[in-house]
């Protein structure tokens, strides 16, 4: 059962499927906005096969294994962690006390691995784009993690699960974490390198950031790490602060494809509004901005958790 | 004035519904103006061989050769379009007005050879 | 059609040589007469003021320049070729004294024995364009920069360098060739009017390419 | 271009080009970083030297007219403006009134193009796609104005020796108010956006700064100059065309950065939406050409207009033949080179696209058949359409295994 778990549903099988169709909506919306026609439906995955087919260069001088390892690990890492969050049920598939962290840390390795594969590039461009990966994970992992421990402390909980369950039985308290949200957002849009934060593999500065020296099916594998963690993102965005769910899993199932668009919705409009600001704004717009509102926003949890009996 | 970011959502939310403004050429067709200057036509029996179009040429893409046997004048005008830059220039020199400019511009191809091509009247 | 073309030639045919002669000097004469109208209309076009000004205090300061200052319309002043030496008190005290501080171009000019290096300087208050023509001999073409007062003029002065292959010195060391590349042999200069492409050895400014590509890509080939 | 300097400690070589996403056409730049701050800036020109003053020289004036116009994609009719201008001068023809009206309405509505497009690219360049592509697709309304009025989209070809070669017809007269009411409602837009969005203004205001001391002193021209507060504008100055009766505004600003030239070229924009609409109601009757002889008197004149990017000045020798003596073109980019680098130095590497992107560049485009060089055998080869596909199929066979050449797809 683990396996197919695993490979199947909801793991790499479905999470691909999943985020290549999020990928061709987010492209279609920021189309759309655009006023453009946007892709076809199967746009990201004729990407995916036409990049597979491609010959792969890998760059003289740089560690082979390396190169080769680092997309899987993001891939796998993003995969794994979907199976702390809930998705149908206020129950997560595994759960323990702490998995929040877990899921969290989970997320945070693509983004180590897109720094090392830049920085094992060997290559100017990318090593550029791995210094600017590292110093903006500095600016947006505090308020992302601030964010959302917040309604962890008021649900005085560090698992995805019982946090969910607790906002079930108390609806209203949802409302409380709006600014959290907020934060959250803004957050997942700079995790995930999407404009107005795509400052790491901005190409009108350094070509591809990380990415620049990968082609052919390590790129793809990237690229399907990418779409993944997009999901992922959305996933448990929508599992701490959008905690819905009804007795029946199908249709609790739609409900959370329903809270995913939403989600990828807002950050679609996020990309097609803003230009891209330059680093030192966003560690400037992070700290000065998100970090304190995240704060005001725990502070509130635990003083609100002294008056309310909880 | 305030300044915010975002300020074009208005427009961008109000884009969702309305129809794009891409062509999707060449699924679709795409319409050129009236006044689009394209490849030539050229009207042979009109023509007097002056050359004055050879002259003027500035790529030297076209070429007007006698293939009447003996004396007599038929004239043919070779145009290479690879060369061409479809000024129209040569249309306005002639005297006869025998070159004139169509709209045509599908003219790709993916072969170079096919670019050097015998004008005939459409 | 054989009867045509035999009688086109012959109705032709009776124009003697006094006749030919006679259109010839028709001709002439009318030519001669447009000319002079020409001329005429030339002369009796306004002398724009303002320009007539300038070219008054510039005559007054170098005496050299007088009647060799040109104003055919408005906003144009041009010189006759002057010498090397002259032509730097006389930039000076036009970019100083009367606001001819934007250089607008320097253009170079092959005239068989000679070069001419012309001088563009722009008034953007009035919109006057002055243009002083500097010659020089072909076989000692050196001139002095002007870098030092009008920055603008590098890309100038390289070009007149690369393509006229006039040496200029006081350059600002250090610049890229410009505008040919850089393999390209010192001897060679396009915009000469005896420059001869076929006579070049094309396969230097080649294999310079390949050999930078080689240093760039060399990196990359896995 | 290799670097021979010794390498300080902590400072990076950046090279931009000759092949970069932020550079529409190869030049170099070799900057120099401390972190992300640029310490030193080079650039590295002549990728796009095409020899066509050479050309020109061999050429008949009338051939010469549309290599000119080839000069440049965008500000085409700038340059065969002044050619045009500069050669009937030679010849001491005066052009008809209408001729000069119709000049400077595709005048104006290039200008209208060439800024639109400029914002689209500015915008592209900060990561905006959104705002490019809405500027981009305004700007097809004026492409395709052009297009029919003129026959082509970008190398109008409207020009010719002694006037123009197409008249206005009362259509086109009607789709030029209606791109005039279109324009005023989008530029409104625009204005508000380039003056109100944060994210905008952030990235533009105080980069790429150039005083206006510095402005003058490098010769900067066109909007670059005027952003710096430096009031030089060819059409007011030197009134080319019929802009002595057509009065332009000259827009300047003070603001001295890219913030200042985005204002500047929308303004500006704004300004060339009025003239086109007076030129429409006010346009004088009569004929659009004479007739210019092949044999230009020999002469010598220097001549100017002012392009979307600035002044463009040429210099016209001719001998008395056919072919003109010598044509020295000096575009506006030119002269705004000898700023870039200075701009480029104390801002962030972000900054750069922006700052290159501001003077609005213009290099110019090439052939497009693939040249292989095989470094073993030294072999050059040069590979059509159907011997590339080819190719690809065999590689594809040997290397994957998998043959795409049964794959049909039309």
């Amino acid at each position: 059962m683990s396996i197919f778990y695993l490979l199947v549903f909801p793991g790499f099988l479905f999470l691909s499927a999943l985020g290549l169709f999020m990928e061709y909506f987010d492209r279609k919306v920021y189309a759309r906005m655009q006023n453009r026609v946007g892709p076809p439906w199967y746009q990201p995955l004729a990407d995916i096969i036409k990049l597979v087919s491609k010959e792969t260069i890998i760059p003289y001088d740089t560690n082979k294994k390396m190169f080769a390892a680092l997309p899987v690990i993001a891939l796998a890492a993003a995969t794994t962690a979907i199976f702390y969050i809930p998705i149908w049920s206020s129950h997560a598939l595994f759960s323990f006390t702490g998995d929040i962290i877990v899921v969290l840390y989970l997320l945070t390795i693509p983004t180590l691995t897109f720094f090392l594969a830049g920085w094992n590039s060997n290559s100017l461009f990318a090593g550029i784009g791995a210094v600017r990966n590292l110093t903006q994970l500095f600016s947006y992992e505090v308020p992302l993690y601030m964010g959302l421990l917040a309604p962890a402390f008021l649900a005085s909980s560090w698992s995805l699960s019982e946090i969910s369950q607790f906002y079930t039985t108390h609806p209203l308290l949802i409302l409380l974490n709006i600014p959290a949200f907020i934060v959250c957002i803004i957050a997942v849009q700079g995790k995930l390198e999407r404009v107005p934060f795509d400052i790491p593999d901005a190409e009108t500065e350094i070509v591809a950031g990380s990415f620049t020296e990968y082609s052919g099916r390590y790129f793809a594998i990237f690229r399907m790490a990418l779409d993944t963690e997009l999901v992922v993102a959305a996933t448990l965005l929508a599992a701490v602060f959008i905690p819905v769910f009804v007795a029946n899993p199908f249709i609790s199932f739609l409900i959370y494809l329903a809270k995913v668009f939403v989600i990828i919705f807002i950050l679609a409009i996020f990309r097609s509004v803003m230009a891209r600001i330059r680093m030192e704004q966003m560690v400037k717009f992070c700290w000065r901005y998100l970090a304190p509102l995240a704060l005001a926003q725990i502070i509130i949890n635990i003083l609100i958790k002294g008056v309310l009996p909880l | 004035m305030r300044r915010y970011p975002g300020k074009i959502i208005k427009e961008a939310m109000g884009n969702l519904n309305s129809k794009a403004a891409t062509n999707l050429y060449p699924a679709a067709p795409s319409i050129v103006t009236k006044g689009y200057r394209g490849k030539l036509n050229y009207n042979s029996k009109a023509c007097t061989g002056c050359k004055l179009c050879v002259r003027d040429c500035p790529a030297k893409a076209i070429e007007i050769v006698n293939v009447g046997a003996d004396g007599e004048k038929i004239f043919e005008c070779h145009l290479d379009l690879g060369h061409c830059i479809f000024c129209g220039q040569c249309a306005d020199v002639c005297p006869k007005k025998c070159l004139k400019v169509t709209n045509e511009f599908e003219l790709a191809t993916t072969d170079k050879s096919t670019l050097n091509i015998n004008l005939k009247e459409v | 059609m054989e009867d045509n073309k035999a009688k086109a030639p012959a109705a032709k045919k009776p124009l003697t040589d006094a006749e030919k002669q006679a259109r010839i000097a028709a001709a002439l004469a009318a030519k001669a007469e447009r000319e002079a109208a020409a001329k005429a209309a030339e002369a009796s076009k306004p002398v724009p003021e303002i320009e007539l000004a300038i070219a008054n205090k510039i005559i007054a300061k170098f005496p050299f320049l007088k009647e060799r200052i040109r104003i055919p319309r408005e906003h144009r002043l041009y010189t006759d070729a002057i010498e090397r030496e002259q032509f730097r008190p006389l930039y000076e005290y036009v970019a100083d004294e009367l606001g001819f501080d934007f250089v607008s171009t320097i253009s170079g000019v092959d005239v068989g024995d000679d070069f001419q290096v012309i001088y563009h300087l722009s008034n953007n208050k009035n919109g006057s364009m002055f243009n002083v023509k500097v010659r020089m001999p072909k076989d000692d073409a050196v001139i002095e920069s002007i870098v030092d007062k009008f920055e603008g003029v590098t890309f100038y002065e390289r070009e007149l360098v690369d393509l006229f292959g006039i040496q200029v010195n006081n350059m600002p060391p250090g610049l890229p060739h410009y505008p040919l590349p850089d393999g390209w042999p010192a001897d060679q200069h396009p915009l000469r009017k005896d420059w001869d492409p076929s006579k070049m050895d094309w396969s230097v400014v080649k294999a310079e390419a390949v050999q930078q590509d080689d240093a760039k890509g060399g990196a990359n080939n896995g | 271009m290799m670097q021979k300097e010794v390498p300080i400690m902590g400072r990076v070589v950046v090279p931009i080009g000759t092949q970069h996403p932020a550079l529409k056409e190869p030049a170099s730049f070799i900057l120099t970083l401390e972190g992300e701050k640029v310490v030193s800036a080079k650039a590295k020109l002549g990728y796009n030297h095409r020899g066509i003053e050479k050309a020109c020289e061999n050429r008949s004036y009338i051939q010469s007219l549309y290599i000119v116009e080839r000069v440049c994609g965008i500000c085409s009719h700038a340059h065969s403006t002044v050619y045009c201008e500069a050669v009937e001068e030679l010849a001491g023809i005066e052009i008809p009134k209408r001729a000069k009206y119709l000049r400077t309405v595709v005048c104006e509505l290039e200008r209208l193009h060439s800024h639109l497009l400029w914002l689209g690219v500015a915008a592209h360049e900060i990561g905006f796609d959104t705002f490019f592509m809405y500027v981009w697709r305004d700007r097809e309304k004026v492409m395709d104005i052009l297009e029919n009025f003129c026959g082509n989209r970008v190398n109008y070809g409207i020009n010719t020796l002694g006037g123009v070669r197409r008249d206005l017809t009362p259509e086109i007269i009607e789709d030029i108010k209606n791109l005039c009411k279109l324009m005023d409602e989008r530029l409104k837009i625009y204005t508000d956006l380039a003056m109100g969005d944060a994210t905008l203004a952030g990235r533009l205001a105080k980069v790429g700064r150039l005083s206006k001391e510095t402005a003058i002193q490098y010769g900067a021209v066109g909007p670059v100059a005027r952003a710096s507060g430096v009031a030089i504008d060819v059409r007011v100055n030197d009134p080319f065309a019929a802009y002595d009766e057509v009065k332009a505004n000259i827009v300047v600003d003070d603001n001295c950065d890219v913030f200042g030239r985005v204002l500047v070229r929308v303004l500006e924009m704004v300004d060339s939406v009025r003239m086109l609409r007076f030129m429409m109601d006010n346009i004088p009757d009569g004929t659009i050409s004479v007739k210019v002889p092949r044999k230009i008197p020999a002469g010598e004149v220097a001549h100017r207009v002012e392009a979307p990017r600035g002044e463009d000045a040429y210099f016209l020798a001719s001998n008395g033949t056919e072919k003109p003596e010598r044509i020295r073109m000096r575009a506006p980019t030119e002269a705004n080179w000898h700023a870039i680098a200075h701009m480029l130095e104390g801002d962030y590497l972000a900054d750069s696209p922006i700052i290159i992107a501001a003077i609005d560049p213009c290099y110019s485009c090439t052939d497009r058949a693939i040249q292989i060089n095989d470094l073993n055998t030294g072999k050059q080869d040069i590979l059509n359409w159907q011997q590339l596909k080819q190719y690809s199929i065999n590689w594809h066979r040997e290397n994957n295994g998998i043959d795409f050449a049964k794959l049909k797809i039309k």
